[in-house]
C-alpha cells in the first residue's frame, strides 16, 4: 500500500514534470537572462524597471492569448499587430475627432477586432484558405485603413479616464498589467477547464479525429479567430492608451513578437501543443530580452544582432533542456 | 538452410517502460519466423531496433555473420534488412510508382535523374505480382488504406532483401489479398529471404510460420517448431492463460432502430438500403474497396452523401456531420487509427474521453479531471490497455493499445449506435476476446451495433445478420445460419447474385 | 545661403559655443546619463544624428544610452520608459507620434527627467508645451523653397513645364509637409496647370523608389522631375530614370535630407540629381545636447530654437561638403 | 485494345489536369487582373511596362525559389530577405570599400547565403528547433550585421559590369528576367525529374516514411536550407547590381513577397505539395498587383487596402476553382 502511495506522489511529480518541461528550458534561459543582466547593470533588478518591464509586456502579452489560440488550433494570424493598430485609431477617430461617447466608440473599436476575426475565421475555414494568406489580406486591409483613417497623423488626446487604461496605476501595479494577469489567469484556467478550451487542443493535434469524435470544428476554429481578433483589439486599446493617440505607425513589431513568445513558450506552430503559461513566460523574456538590451547600453546597431543570438541560444537551451530522450524524431 | 539475421541480448527502455529485456532471436534464410505477443509485448519495438528506427540500449545484430550497425533505416536498408511498419508510412500526395520507389529509385548520372518509366513498370508489375492492379500514376493519397498497405507490401519485397520484416501486414486486408500475400511471402521463402512475421491471426501462424517466437512484456518467452504446437499451446504461450472463446447468443429484437434508405455517394456508393435492430449486430463483409468503410462513413455524416435517408427510432434525421451523429445517438469507430482515430500527441485520458466531454463536467461546467481520469482508468481496467498510464500520449501506445484506446473513446460516449469498422485491428487474441465481450455487453444493454470487418471469422462470430458489399452495392443479406466463409465469398467476388 | 534665418536671437552655432556646459551632474553624484530613442536608425540622417550625439559625449563627458524606436511609436514609448527606470538625466528625441508620446514626457519631466524635442513640437490638450526645450526645423517652408528652385529649373530647362514623379512618404509628417511645400512652391511659380503630379509611396527605400518610379514611367511618358522624401528613395528614382536612359536633358531629381553620396552627386556634371535639402545633424545634435545639458544644470534658455535647412545645389554644395 | 489506349490519354489529360489545377484558380485570378487593369489603365500592356514588370519580378522570383524549397520540405524561412541584403552589403562592402577583386567578392556575398543556410538548415533539423525560431535570430543577426557594416548609408558606385548584372539588356530582355528565367526551368525540371527534388516532396509529405524508406532525411534537409540561403544570396546579388548599393535598407518586404507567391501560387505551408511553375506565377501576380496599382494612379493611402482585397479575392477564386471533389481527408 504504502508503495503504491509512493509510486502515486512519484507519479503526480512526474506529470507535473510532464506538463511543465515543454517550457523548463525556457525558464532556465530567463533565469540565465535575469541573473546575467542584473550582474551587468544594477538598474535592471530594481523594482520601477520590473514593473515597467510587466507594463511593456502586458500589450504583447495580451495580443499574444489570441495568437496563441489561433496557433494551438493549427492555423496562424499575422494580422493581429494592424487589428490592434487599426483599433486604437478607430476608437481614437470616434471619441476625440467625432465625439462619440467613449463606450459606445470602444465597442466599436472591438468590432475591428471581431470583424477581423470573423474573416479570417470564415475565410480559412469554411473555404479551406490558407490561414497566412488570408490574414496577410486581412493585415494589409487594416494597415491601409489605418493609413486612410489617420491620413499618417496620430489622433491624439483622449480623455484622462481612458488613458488611465494604459498608464494608469492600481496600487503600485500598473493596469495593463492588472488586465493581462486577469486574462491570462481566467484563459488559463478557461483553455484547460471548458470544453471549448480542449476542443481547441484537439483540432491543432488532430482536425480529422476531432472532427469524427463529433467535435464541431468548423465552428470552434471561427470562434477561435473571432477570440484572436478580440484580444488583439484589446491590445490595441491598450496601446492607444498608453500612447495617447490612435496611430498607424504602431503594430509592426507585434507579429515577430507574438510569434516568438508562443515559440518560445513551447508552443507548436504545428498546432496541438502548448500552454498560456509558457507564452507569458516567452512575452516576459521577449520583454527582457528588450529592456536588457537597452539597460546594457548595446549599440542600437549591435542591438539586433545580438538579440538574434540570444534567440537561437535561448531556443537551443531550451531544446537541449526538453528534449525527451532521444527517441525517434 | 544458415542462419540470416541474428539478434543478441537486445534491451530496450522507454520513459517508464522496459519495452524490451535481453531478447536474442535468430532467422535462417527461407523461414517464416512468426513472432508472436501480446499488445505492447516489445515486438514492434524488437523490429524496430532491427531496422534502426530507434537504437537499442543493449545488444547486437548480426547478418550473415557479419556484425552490423543500424544507426538509421538507411543503414538497414543498406544491409538488406526490408520493413512494413505496423502503421502506414506513405507520402499521400506523391504518385503511388514514387512512393512505391521511395529510397531505391533508378537514376540516370545526369543529375540523379529519376529513371520514372522503370519505377512505374516495375511498381505496376510488382502490385500485380501480388494480384493488384491499380493505376500507379495515381496520387497515393486516392487509395483506400489496403491498397496504400499492399503497395507499401509489394514495396518491401521488390527489392531483393536478405531479410524481410512484416509487422502485422494483413491487419488491413481483406480475405483475398491475405491469400495473395501469402503466396508471395512462400515465393520469397523459397527465394531462400528471411521472413519475420507478426501477427496475431493464429490461422496465419499456422499456414504460414516454420518457426515461432514469443515475447511477453518485454522478456523472450521461447521459440518453438511449428509442428510441435497447436493452437491451445500457442495461445497458453502468448498470453499465459487460456483464452475462453464462447459463441455469441443473438438477442436482437424486432424493433428497428436505424433505417437507411436509398443512400447514394456519386462514384461510390448505389441505392444502399438497410436496416439495423435494437439488440443486433449486424455484420459488413465484403473485398478491400467494396465500400464497407464508405456506407457506415456516409450514414456517421463523415463523408457527404448525394442522396439518402436515415432514420433512427422511427423518425427522420438529418445527419450532416459527426457532430449531429453523435447527437442522435451514433458513434463511429473509424478505420483508420493513426490519421481518424487519435490525436497522437494528447494523453491516453485525453483521447478516451475527448468524444464524451459532455459528461465529464462537473456542476459549474467545468470539466472535472477527476472525472476524466475516473473513466480513463475504468477503460484502462476494461481493454487491458498497457502500460496503465493514462496520462501517456497516444502514440507511445502500442498499435493494438491504441486500437483499444479508440473503441473506448467511442464506448465512453455511450451511443445508441455503434458504427465499428474494423474493431479489433491489431488487437491481439486475448484482448479480441475482451473487446468482442463488450460489444456482446453493449447489445445486451440494448445498443445497437453495426461491424465492418475483413476478418470473415470475426464478423461471422458476432453478427446476428450479414449484409455482403460489392462495388458499392448491397449483394447479399445473409442470416446467421446462412452465412459462412464460403457464402459471403462468393457473394463478394461476384459468383453468386441474389 | 541659408534657407531662412532663425528667428531666435541667438543662432544654434552661438549658443552651442556659448554653453561647453561641464558635463558635470546637476547634483554631482556622476556623470549625466542622456537617453536617446532614435526615431528610426533605418535611415543615414538619423545615424549621423546619433554619432554626433556619442562624439559630444566623448568631448563634453556625458553618457549617453541610444536604442532604435524603428519607427514605432510604442516601442519608442517602451524606450523612453526604460530610460526613465534606468535614471536618465535627460532624453532627446524626434517623436514617432508628437501626440502620442506627450504622457510619457509630462512622466518624464515629473520624474525630474529633463526631455528635449528634435524636429518637432509636442503640446498637451491645452496647447501648452511638456518638454523642456526643441529644437525646430521648418519643412513645409523649406519645401516651398526647395519648389521655387525646382520651378526656376523647369522655367530655363523644361519651357515652364513640371510633371514630377513624387516618391512620397506620407508616414511621417515631417516628409508630407516638405512633400506639400515643394509642390506649393512649384505651383505658385509655374502656376497649377503647368504642374502635374504622380504620387506614389516611395517607402524611403532605393529598391521601392526603383520599383515605384519605373511604374510611374511606364504609365506616365512624359515625367521630366523627380521628387524624393529623402535621399535613398529618390536614388532608386535616379537609378530607374537612368536605366531607362534618361538624363539631365530629359529630368531633373531633387531630394529631402542628404548623404555624401548624393552631396557627390550634385557636384558631379552629369548627373541629373541636382538638388537637395541639407539638415545638418551636427548642428541639430549640438543644438540638442546643449539644451539637454543646460536643462540638467538648471540654466535659462530659449523654449525653441529653429535650425534652419541648407539648400545644396551645385553652388553651394562645395561649402557643405567641408562641414 | 483501343479501349486502353483510350483511357490512357484520358488518363493522361487527367493527371495533366490534377497536376496543374493546384494553380488553376491562380491562372485565372491572374488573367481577371490582367484583363482588368489594360481596360482600366492603356499602358499597361505595352511591351515596356510588361518588361518592366518581369524585371521587378525577377528579384523576389530568385528568392522564392529557395523559400520554396524550404516550405516544401516543411520548413520556413523567415531569413530570406535579410540574407539577401546582407549580402549585397558584404559585396558592395568588399569591392566598393576595399577594392577586393570582383570575383572573389561575389563569393564572399555568396558565402553569407551558405552560412546562413547552414546555421539554419543544422539547428533546425539536428537540434531540431522551429525553423520560425531559427531563421528570426538569423534574420535579426543578418540584419544587424548589415547595420554594423553600412552604419545605414547605402555604400554605393560598383563597377559597370556588376550593375549590368541588374540592370543590363541582352537583347530586348533584362538580364535578371534571363537569369531567373533560366534559373525557374531549370529548377522546376530537377525538382520534378531528380531524386535530390522528390526526396524534397517526400520529405514535405511525411518525413518519417522518408526516413522509413531509408531517405538520408537530415542531410537533404540541410542541404534545402543552404540552397534557400544561396539562392537568397544570388537575389540580394541583384539587387545590388539593380540599385548599384549595398544597402541595409532592403529585405523588408521579401520575406511576404515570397511567401505570398508561394502560398498564392499553390504550395502548402504545411509541406509537401507545390510546384514551381505555380510559384513563379504567384510572383507575377505579386508583381502586376503592385504595378498595376500605380498605373491606375490609386492613392498610396488605398493602396494598402485594395492590396489586401484583391489578395483576398484571389485566393478565394483560387480555392474555388481548384476545390477537388470533396473526398475523405
Ligand atoms: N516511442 C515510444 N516511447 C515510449 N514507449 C514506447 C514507444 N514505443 C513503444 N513504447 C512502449 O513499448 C512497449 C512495447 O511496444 P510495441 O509497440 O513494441 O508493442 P507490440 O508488441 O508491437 O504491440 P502491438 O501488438 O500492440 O503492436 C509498449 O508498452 C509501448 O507503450
Ligand atoms: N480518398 C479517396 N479518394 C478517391 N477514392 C477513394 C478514396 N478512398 C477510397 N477510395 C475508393 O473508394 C472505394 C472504396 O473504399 P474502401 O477501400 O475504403 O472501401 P471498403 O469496402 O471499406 O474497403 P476496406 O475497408 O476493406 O478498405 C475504393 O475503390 C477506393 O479506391
Ligand atoms: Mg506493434
Ligand atoms: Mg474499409
Amino acid at each position: 500500500m504504502s508503495k503504491e502511495s509512493q509510486s502515486k506522489t512519484l507519479n503526480s511529480i512526474k506529470n507535473w514534470y510532464a506538463t511543465s518541461k515543454q517550457e523548463a528550458g525556457l525558464y532556465i534561459a530567463l533565469v540565465v537572462l535575469i541573473v546575467f543582466l542584473s550582474i551587468a547593470s544594477p538598474a535592471f533588478l530594481n523594482a520601477d524597471n520590473i514593473l515597467n518591464i510587466i507594463r511593456q509586456v502586458s500589450i504583447v502579452g495580451i495580443i499574444a492569448i489570441g495568437g496563441f489560440m489561433v496557433i494551438l488550433t493549427g492555423g496562424m494570424d499575422i494580422s493581429v499587430g494592424y487589428v490592434a493598430a487599426l483599433t486604437g485609431i478607430v476608437v481614437a477617430k470616434l471619441t476625440i475627432d467625432m465625439d462619440v461617447p467613449m463606450p459606445l466608440s470602444i465597442t466599436a473599436g472591438m468590432c475591428v477586432g471581431l470583424l477581423a476575426g470573423l474573416l479570417n475565421g470564415t475565410l480559412s475555414t469554411y473555404l479551406n484558405l490558407p490561414s497566412f494568406i488570408v490574414t496577410l489580406g486581412t493585415m494589409q486591409i487594416c494597415q491601409g485603413a489605418g493609413y486612410v483613417i489617420t491620413q499618417a497623423t496620430p489622433i491624439s488626446n483622449f480623455p484622462e479616464s481612458f488613458v488611465a487604461l494604459g498608464r494608469g496605476y492600481w496600487g503600485p501595479v500598473p493596469i495593463p498589467v492588472i488586465i493581462l494577469a486577469g486574462l491570462y489567469i481566467f484563459m488559463s484556467l478557461f483553455m484547460k477547464y471548458s470544453k471549448f478550451g480542449t476542443y481547441c487542443y484537439a483540432l491543432g493535434g488532430n482536425k480529422e479525429s476531432a472532427r469524427l469524435s463529433g467535435i464541431r470544428v468548423n465552428r470552434i476554429q471561427v470562434l477561435v479567430y473571432i477570440l484572436g481578433g478580440l484580444f488583439s483589439s484589446l491590445g490595441g486599446l491598450i496601446v492607444a492608451a498608453r500612447t495617447n493617440a490612435g496611430s498607424a505607425q504602431v503594430g509592426s513589431t507585434y507579429l515577430f513578437d507574438v510569434f516568438t513568445a508562443c515559440v518560445l513558450g513551447g508552443t507548436a506552430l504545428s498546432g496541438g501543443i502548448g500552454r498560456l503559461p509558457g507564452v507569458v513566460v516567452g512575452c516576459i523574456f521577449v520583454g527582457i530580452l528588450n529592456n536588457g538590451l537597452v539597460q546594457l547600453n548595446v549599440d542600437s546597431f549591435y542591438q539586433m544582432m545580438v538579440q538574434g543570438i540570444v534567440l537561437v541560444i535561448a531556443v537551443v537551451l531550451q531544446s537541449l533542456m526538453t528534449r525527451e530522450k532521444r527517441i525517434k524524431k | 538452410m544458415g542462419t540470416i539475421l541474428s539478434v543478441k541480448n537486445i534491451s530496450k527502455s522507454f520513459p517508464g517502460v522496459k519495452a524490451l529485456d535481453d531478447v536474442s532471436l535468430d532467422v535462417k534464410s527461407g523461414e517464416i519466423h512468426a513472432l508472436l505477443g501480446e499488445n505492447g509485448a516489445g515486438k514492434s519495438t524488437f523490429i524496430k531496433i532491427v531496422s534502426g528506427v530507434f537504437r537499442a540500449d543493449e545488444g547486437e545484430i548480426f547478418i550473415e555473420d557479419r556484425k552490423i550497425d543500424v544507426k538509421s533505416p538507411a543503414d538497414a536498408v543498406e544491409a538488406g534488412i526490408s520493413v512494413v511498419h505496423q502503421e502506414l508510412n506513405i507520402v499521400p500526395w506523391l504518385d503511388v510508382a514514387t512512393n512505391f520507389m521511395l529510397g531505391q529509385e533508378r537514376t540516370k548520372k545526369f543529375l540523379n535523374v529519376i529513371d520514372k518509366k522503370y519505377s512505374i513498370q516495375k511498381a505496376q508489375e510488382s502490385l500485380k505480382r501480388l494480384g493488384f492492379d491499380i493505376d500507379v500514376t495515381k496520387k497515393m493519397q486516392m487509395l483506400s488504406f489496403a491498397e496504400q498497405q499492399m503497395v507499401e507490401i509489394a514495396k518491401v519485397i521488390s527489392t531483393n532483401p536478405k531479410v524481410v520484416i512484416l509487422d502485422e501486414p494483413t491487419a488491413a486486408l481483406a480475405q483475398q489479398e491475405r491469400t495473395n500475400l501469402y503466396q508471395v511471402v512462400n515465393a520469397l521463402k523459397k527465394q531462400g529471404v528471411g521472413i519475420i512475421y507478426i501477427t496475431h491471426i493464429f490461422e496465419e501462424v499456422f499456414s504460414l510460420a516454420d518457426r515461432v517466437s514469443v515475447l511477453r512484456d518485454g522478456q523472450y518467452i521461447g521459440t518453438a517448431d511449428r509442428e510441435n504446437l497447436d493452437e491451445k499451446a500457442l495461445i497458453k504461450m502468448v498470453v499465459g492463460r487460456e483464452v475462453k472463446s464462447e459463441p455469441r447468443k443473438s438477442i436482437a429484437t424486432d424493433e428497428v432502430i436505424l433505417e437507411v434508405k436509398g443512400l447514394n455517394v456519386e462514384g461510390k456508393l448505389h441505392d444502399i438500403n438497410f436496416n439495423l435492430k435494437r439488440g443486433e449486430i449486424l455484420g459488413f463483409a465484403g473485398l478491400a474497396g467494396a465500400g464497407r468503410s464508405e456506407i457506415i462513413r456516409a450514414v456517421f455524416g463523415a463523408d457527404r452523401k448525394d442522396s439518402g435517408e436515415v432514420w433512427i427510432e422511427g423518425r427522420q434525421v438529418e445527419i450532416n456531420s459527426p457532430y449531429d451523429a453523435y447527437q442522435a445517438g451514433v458513434a463511429l469507430v473509424p478505420e483508420e487509427r493513426k490519421s481518424e482515430g487519435l490525436m497522437m500527441e494528447m494523453t491516453m485520458e485525453y483521447n478516451n474521453t475527448c468524444a464524451s466531454l459532455s459528461k465529464m463536467t462537473n456542476k459549474a461546467g467545468m470539466i472535472s479531471y477527476k472525472k476524466v481520469r475516473k473513466r480513463a482508468r475504468e477503460a484502462v481496467k476494461k481493454f487491458e490497455i498497457s502500460p496503465p498510464d493514462v496520462l501517456r500520449k497516444a502514440k507511445l501506445f502500442s498499435g493494438g493499445n491504441q486500437q483499444k484506446i479508440v473503441v473506448s473513446k467511442c464506448v465512453n460516449a455511450d451511443p445508441k449506435i455503434l458504427l465499428i469498422d474494423e474493431p479489433t485491428r491489431g488487437v491481439d487474441v486475448g484482448a479480441k476476446e475482451e473487446i468482442h465481450a463488450i460489444l456482446d455487453g453493449m447489445v445486451k444493454e440494448g445498443k445497437s451495433i453495426i461491424v465492418v470487418s475483413s476478418e470473415l471469422l470475426e464478423v461471422l462470430k458476432l453478427s446476428d445478420r450479414v449484409l455482403v458489399v460489392r462495388d458499392g452495392r448491397i449483394v447479399a443479406e445473409l442470416t446467421k445460419e446462412e452465412a459462412g466463409q464460403e457464402v459471403i465469398m462468393q457473394y463478394a467476388m461476384g459468383g453468386k447474385q441474389l | 545661403t541659408p534657407a531662412e534665418t532663425p528667428q531666435d536671437s541667438k543662432t544654434p552655432e552661438e549658443s552651442a559655443q556659448e554653453s561647453v556646459a561641464s558635463a558635470e551632474d546637476a547634483n554631482g553624484d556622476g556623470t549625466v546619463k542622456i537617453g536617446v530613442p532614435v526615431f528610426n536608425l533605418g535611415h543615414t540622417y538619423w545615424v549621423s544624428w546619433v554619432d554626433e550625439i556619442e562624439k559630444l559625449a566623448e568631448e563634453k563627458g556625458f553618457e549617453v544610452i541610444s536604442a532604435d524606436s524603428k519607427f514605432d511609436a510604442a516601442k519608442q514609448v517602451s524606450l523612453m520608459e526604460d530610460m526613465i527606470a534606468q535614471g536618465c538625466d535627460a532624453i532627446i528625441l524626434c517623436p514617432v507620434d508628437p501626440g502620442g508620446v506627450g504622457v510619457v514626457i509630462k512622466e518624464a519631466e515629473a520624474a525630474g527627467v529633463r526631455v528635449i524635442l528634435s524636429d518637432l513640437d509636442v503640446v498637451d490638450g491645452d496647447g501648452n508645451h511638456v518638454a523642456s526645450g526643441l529644437v525646430g526645423i521648418e519643412t513645409y517652408e523649406t519645401g516651398k523653397l526647395e519648389g521655387k528652385w525646382a520651378a526656376d529649373y523647369a522655367k530655363e530647362h523644361f519651357d515652364g513645364r513640371a510633371n514630377v514623379a513624387v516618391l512620397s512618404y506620407p508616414a511621417e509628417q515631417p516628409c508630407l509637409d516638405a512633400e506639400n511645400g515643394f509642390l506649393e512652391g512649384l505651383k505658385a511659380e509655374l502656376g497649377e496647370e503647368n504642374v502635374k503630379a504622380v504620387i506614389m509611396n516611395g517607402q524611403a527605400e532605393t529598391e521601392k523608389g526603383m520599383t515605384v518610379t519605373e511604374n510611374i514611367l511606364s504609365a506616365n511618358d512624359d515625367i521630366n522631375m523627380l521628387w524624393g522624401a529623402n535621399v535613398e528613395c529618390t536614388l532608386g528614382g535616379v537609378a530607374a530614370m537612368e536605366s531607362r536612359g534618361m538624363t539631365q536633358e530629359d529630368a531633373v531629381a531633387c531630394a529631402f535630407y542628404t548623404n555624401p553620396d548624393v552631396m557627390d552627386l550634385i557636384q558631379a556634371d552629369e548627373s541629373m540629381f541636382k538638388v537637395t535639402m541639407h539638415l545638418p545633424p551636427r548642428v541639430m545634435a549640438d543644438t540638442a545636447v546643449d539644451m539637454a545639458l543646460k536643462a540638467v544644470n538648471g540654466e535659462e534658455f530659449e523654449y525653441e530654437i529653429k535650425v534652419p535647412f541648407e539648400l545644396c545645389d551645385k553652388t553651394t554644395v562645395e561649402g557643405l561638403m567641408e562641414e
